[in-house]
């Protein structure tokens, strides 16, 4: 018997199931067993005891040092008010702008420091001789804070753009390179050799191997990249800049109006979980490989 | 339409390997290890040729040399009379007439089956790319993998990922195919399954093979030749020839002739797995 | 968080043959050189754009602004006779491991809760998500109005930085636990007591050790920025922060940068010092 | 077909554990897996038994259904109908009864080889510590490991951690030791080698035991019975009486006799395996979902 000749194994045989459901059938379904388990109020329950614990100490009792932040009323009926008492709302364009400013900058020092990063971290990894040189200089650098290179960046640059961007830059760009050059190491030596074996030139092994090899890990690191570009473009923002929701936060506190500073934070929040959610989906896109080997995974 | 992958010369001419005294002196820190000890093997074209040992006993590296991952300190290695390493130079170079299959697979996994079987000829340059897919693809459908030509290798089941992999190596109609435990994963009767698979792709292609295993009924099923090594370091313990009737199926494997066989070879290889067992347990100690 | 890149476990080398000590074997290998060599190219470029700008007239981009090595390392010299300085680096030290064994204290417990109850999962985590992303420096302003003291704001935001990364490697590290050890432990008559303290709390070692490694990170990054933002000119000066701000605004980029030198120190042997405590709460770890 | 050769297995071994000697009954026992529209049957009305100080196999392709059936003898998982029987009193959860030594090792990372070994009887106060500490010795000179007390599991080889943990199983005196495919994964060459040692362990004390595998010859050479399944959903193809003396030895396993056996299980197999191979196969390292294993 030949166990080849007519495609025993490749043909369908899973075994007989009921019709499979069409999308929106299985999302009803999956929808109405969740609304049986408790999972979905207690969620709810969470938030909403959160919010009223929140409420009840800044507003409902005001306690004392509690008074001092404004409560949820408080903040929500600024947010959505055409008349702000404190300033800022969703019908100033003033907001828009510190949004818009915050976002380019994480855009241009984002889209840098993968431009860099992506391609030293793959020549780090692919090339042992590239990495001894270079990677104990990186080692020492790392150590030192982001927030310790914001004095000697404002003292370098010139103008409030630079300086943030150049920080924002420069924290993605060592977790990119990282991520990127770990990502290289990470691929199994038996791909180099079959590729080897299948006749591959160094520039097929590069663009079929190397590059495609350590995407998962870029994308990790491009996830901490955005991240910490977050993170120091606050704090540059915070110390040198005129626009921006880091600007708009510490201006605010030092004006004394409490609203617009929670606002920006909540927008901060918003906006950075948005931005890594983008980079999320754009991995996903790119490896779809990955994403159904997982699936197959039961991860 | 006419086969892509599987068209046999009547009186396969293409692929003996000469194995001429090699040794192999790994040097970590300073401390020589010897992994191969002086071996030499001569082998036909067209033959299945199954080298059997202990894991760790240095046959992998005899499989390294030949493919040019790694080089030899002593001897020479022939494909069809031309030398590929020797004293000049240690290292051969990789080609894709000698290809080998690896044991925990290498199907790229972020290529489907038929662009990692169109892989070889593209980049080649045998044919152009449309083509070199197209290629592909009647190749996996021979192969009875037609259905999941489009998948990834991490969407389907080990079987069909390591029988892609065979073919990824046969479209480049390589002289030798060096297959490095390949089923060590696999449990029995998937293994059987595959080893069916194999023997049909063989007995149409009559390719060279140079399987590295170390189950010895694995061994006695699939080859011409059984070549029994010993612990580190390695060398060539007994060579048993293995005259079973092709084609072989399963029903081979209870028949007197197999039962012989493995008699003849079990004290052998029982006795070499003994002594690697316990030189790891006093290397662990 | 996304998940946080450890060091891939290199396969371990054959361990018959060690004749030599990891230091000779070191200094013996091109790498090491290649190292040196490599920081000393910087070293020395960033001395020729000072020398070249001063000497030429000529302006190197990025290395032109700043002043040379050689001077830095002269101002090196100077401070760290100064005691003052020496003050700076308990002052930081006392904030970072403040806030951040606070965060220990509190996130691992909380960490371990959400792992192990479902419930307590449904209630708690929505919140908790919903401010994670909020960077831990936007807290700043808001926490120097609510705390009394600057110490205490200083302290808090702190404690925020390193919590929330600690919380999420430990609840990842708990959820991970394979099951065939939960399995085998009920199977040997382990009650539920048992199956936290000898199975999840042991099992989640390694990801507490790890959040605490991200987590250190962070701690300093906030530190120096509270210092920067409150502490300059009032009354809870002192810190690490404090002296670069200081020399900030004294203009003087030698001190600036001898104090991110001494941050980058002072940052290393804290990391440093959770590997250490880490391989010693963890011996299974050391083994290979 | 079902071979049921009566035959007298030479029984010489000292009886003298009562505690091994308990019976198993699987009585129409079915599971499945998955949401309704896909719902899966893995074990379909199973039906064996497990006699008393006998050492049955489980043979059957790989994704069949074997580790449900573990799952749900030792307790971690329940049938969706049918019950499991020891000695006669129904199986409802883990308990120190019934003992797994698991596919891969499940001895923890962060516990030395010894104290994996007495983590049981500590947990469950079961006599004094140096009792306690006697038998861990005792068992551990046994299974060769007197020298590896004090390492980590990560330390041992992948032979020497599976008998490390028959040293956990034995030490809970278990009224069934069950064994899923324990030496998997073992390299073909120690793997007889472990197979022979664990023998002479069983047949030491006959304690019964449930060993599960898709290796055909390493069950012939193990077992009193073979119980052969079907292809997921696993149903009994055929049970196999082995009746070769004990103690057994390699050499048994090249006479004619065993070829027989071989030869009719293969047939069975081999046809179950191609059956598998296409639409289950796909399916097999995927595994039904760990359902809420967490308390």
């Amino acid at each position: 018997m030949s166990v080849i000749a007519h495609d025993v194994y490749a043909g369908d045989r899973t075994p007989a199931r009921r019709q499979q459901p069409t999308g929106f059938g299985m999302a009803l379904h999956r929808a109405k067993k969740g609304l049986r388990s408790p999972t979905p109020y207690l969620m709810v329950f969470g938030i909403a005891v959160w919010l009223f614990a929140y409420w009840l100490l800044c507003e409902g009792l005001s306690l004392p040092r509690f008074e001092k932040i404004p409560g949820p009323v408080t903040i929500l009926s600024d947010w959505i008010s055409a008349n702000p008492q404190q300033g800022t709302s969703i019908y100033t364009p003033d907001y828009y702008q510190h949004i818009y400013v915050s976002c380019r900058r994480i855009l241009i020092a984002f889209v840098l420091a993968t431009a860099l990063g992506v391609p030293l971290g793959l020549l780090m990894g692919w090339s042992a001789k590239v990495k001894d040189y270079t990677f104990p200089l990186f080692e020492t650098l790392r150590p030192i804070p982001i927030m310790a290179w914001v004095p000697l960046a404002i003292l370098m640059f010139a103008g409030y753009e630079t300086p943030v961007i150049f920080l924002a830059t420069l924290a993605s760009f060592f977790a990119t390179t990282l991520n990127t050059m770990l990502g290289v190491q990470s691929i199994d030596e038996s791909y180099f050799r079959a590729a080897g074996c299948l006749g591959s030139r160094k520039r097929d092994v590069f663009w079929h191997v190397v590059v495609p090899g350590a995407m998962p890990f870029i994308f990790t690191g491009l996830q901490i990249s955005i991240g910490v570009a977050w993170f120091s473009l606050v704090a540059a923002e915070m110390v040198s800049g005129d626009f921006g929701l880091g600007y708009l936060i510490l201006s605010s506190y030092v004006n004394s109006v409490t609203v617009p500073m929670v606002i920006g934070m909540l927008t901060l929040g918003f906006v950075g979980w948005f931005s890594s959610a983008i980079v999320r989906f754009v991995g996903n896109r790119l490896m779809q490989w990955h994403v159904k080997a997982l699936a197959m995974q039961g991860r | 339409m006419q086969s892509q992958i599987f068209s046999a010369p009547t009186v396969p001419t293409k692929g003996a390997i000469s194995i001429r005294d090699v040794t192999k002196i790994y040097d970590p820190d300073g401390a020589q290890v010897m992994a191969v000890d002086h071996c030499s093997m001569e082998i036909a074209p067209g033959e299945v040729c199954m080298i059997v040992g202990p894991s760790g006993c240095g046959k992998t590296t005899l499989l390294n040399a030949i493919a040019g991952f790694h080089s030899i300190t002593e001897g020479e290695i022939l494909l069809d009379g031309v030398p590929l390493c020797g004293p000049k130079h240690p290292l051969a170079s990789q080609a894709s007439d000698r290809i080998v299959v690896f044991q925990n697979g290498a199907l790229f996994p972020w290529k489907t089956l038929a662009e990692n079987v169109a892989y070889g000829p593209m980049v080649q340059r045998r044919w152009p790319k449309a083509e070199c897919i197209e290629r592909a693809r009647a190749a996996l459908k021979e192969a009875g993998l037609g259905n999941v030509a489009d998948k990834y290798p991490g969407e389907v089941s080990s079987g069909m990922a390591r029988r892609a992999e065979i073919v990824r190596a046969l479209i480049n109609e390589p002289k030798v195919l060096l297959l490095d435990e390949p089923y060590r994963a696999m449990d029995a009767l998937t293994k059987q399954i595959m080893h069916e698979a194999l023997l049909e792709m063989y007995d149409r292609t009559k390719v060279t093979i140079y399987f590295i295993t170390h189950d010895l009924e694995e061994a006695i099923f699939l080859g011409d030749k059984v070549y029994v090594m010993t612990t580190r370091p390695c060398r060539v313990k007994k060579v048993i020839d293995i005259d079973l009737p092709r084609p072989r199926d399963y029903t081979t494997l209870t028949s007197e002739a197999f039962r012989l066989l493995v008699k003849e070879a079990d004290e052998a290889v029982h006795e070499e797995a003994l002594k690697a067992f316990q030189a790891g347990e006093r290397e662990m100690a | 968080m996304s998940a946080v890149t450890a060091l891939p476990s290199q396969a371990p080398a054959p361990r018959v043959f060690k004749r030599r000590s990891k230091f000779e074997r070191a200094v013996s290998s091109p790498r090491f050189w290649r190292g040196i060599a490599g920081i000393l190219a910087f070293l020395a470029l960033w001395e020729f754009g000072a020398w070249a700008k001063a000497g030429l007239g000529l302006e190197i981009p990025f290395f032109g602004k700043l002043p040379a090595p050689s001077a830095v390392a002269a101002a090196a010299a100077e401070v760290v006779v100064q005691p003052g300085y020496w003050w700076s680096w308990v002052e930081s030290y006392k904030r970072v491991l403040g806030g951040f064994v606070i965060a220990m204290i509190l996130g691992i417990p909380f960490g371990l809760a959400l792992a192990v109850n479902k419930y307590f999962r449904d209630v708690f985590f929505p919140p908790f998500e919903i401010l994670r992303p909020i960077p831990p420096l936007a807290w700043v302003p808001a926490s120097l109005i609510f705390w009394p003291t600057n110490e205490m704001s200083i302290i808090f935001v702190t404690f925020l930085g390193a919590f929330f990364t600690i919380v999420i490697n430990v609840l990842g590290g708990a959820r991970t636990i394979d099951v065939r050890y939960l399995r085998a432990a009920q199977s040997m008559g382990a009650t539920q007591w048992h199956l936290f303290s000898r199975v999840i709390l042991p099992g989640t070692l390694p990801s507490i050790f790890t959040g605490a490694a991200v987590g250190m990170g962070i701690t300093w990054n906030v530190v120096l920025a509270a210092e920067m933002v409150s502490g300059g000119g009032s009354q809870a000066g002192g810190g690490l922060g404090f002296f670069i701000w200081s020399s900030y605004m004294g203009g003087s980029m030698e001190h600036i940068i001898v104090g991110m030198i001494s941050i980058g120190i002072a940052g290393y042997l804290s990391s440093a010092l959770i590997r250490v405590l880490g391989e010693r709460v963890m011996p299974w770890r050391r083994a290979f | 077909m079902t071979t049921t050769a009566a035959k007298p297995t030479a029984v010489t071994a000292p009886v003298d554990h009562a505690a091994g000697k308990s019976r198993v009954e699987l009585k129409n026992v079915s599971r499945g897996f998955g949401e309704d529209w896909a719902r899966e049957e893995v074990v379909r009305n199973l039906t064996f038994e497990i006699k008393p100080g006998d050492l049955t196999c489980i043979v059957g392709p790989s994704g069949c259904g074997k580790s449900t059936i573990v799952n749900m003898v030792a307790g971690y998982d329940h049938p969706d109908s049918g019950e499991i029987l020891l000695n006669g009193q129904k199986v409802v959860g883990p308990a120190k009864d019934r003992m797994v030594v698991f596919q891969e090792t499940a001895l923890m990372p962060w516990q030395t080889t010894f104290d994996n070994v007495v983590f049981g009887p500590r947990l469950r106060h079961e006599g004094s510590r140096p009792e306690i500490e006697k038998e861990a010795h005792r068992l551990l000179e046994k299974v060769g490991l007197g020298e590896f007390k004090q390492k980590y599991p990560s330390q041992l080889s992948g032979g020497m951690q599976r008998r490390a943990e028959l040293a956990r199983a034995l030490i809970n005196r278990p009224l069934l030791l069950i064994m899923d495919e324990p030496f998997r994964g073992l390299d073909a060459m120690s793997r007889p080698l472990m197979q022979e040692f664990f023998l002479r362990l069983f047949e030491e004390n006959r304690r019964t035991n449930l060993f599960v595998t898709s290796e055909i010859e390493e069950a012939i050479f193990l077992a009193d019975r073979l119980v052969v399944l079907s292809n997921r959903p696993a149903q009994v193809r055929a049970v196999i009486e082995i009746p070769l003396p004990r103690p057994r030895q390699f050499h048994m396993m090249s006479s004619p006799e065993v070829f027989e056996i071989k030869r009719q299980a293969l047939e069975i197999l081999h046809d179950e395996a191609m059956k598998s191979f296409g639409g289950a196969a796909h399916f097999a390292h995927r595994g039904p979902a760990e359902h809420e294993a967490r308390a």
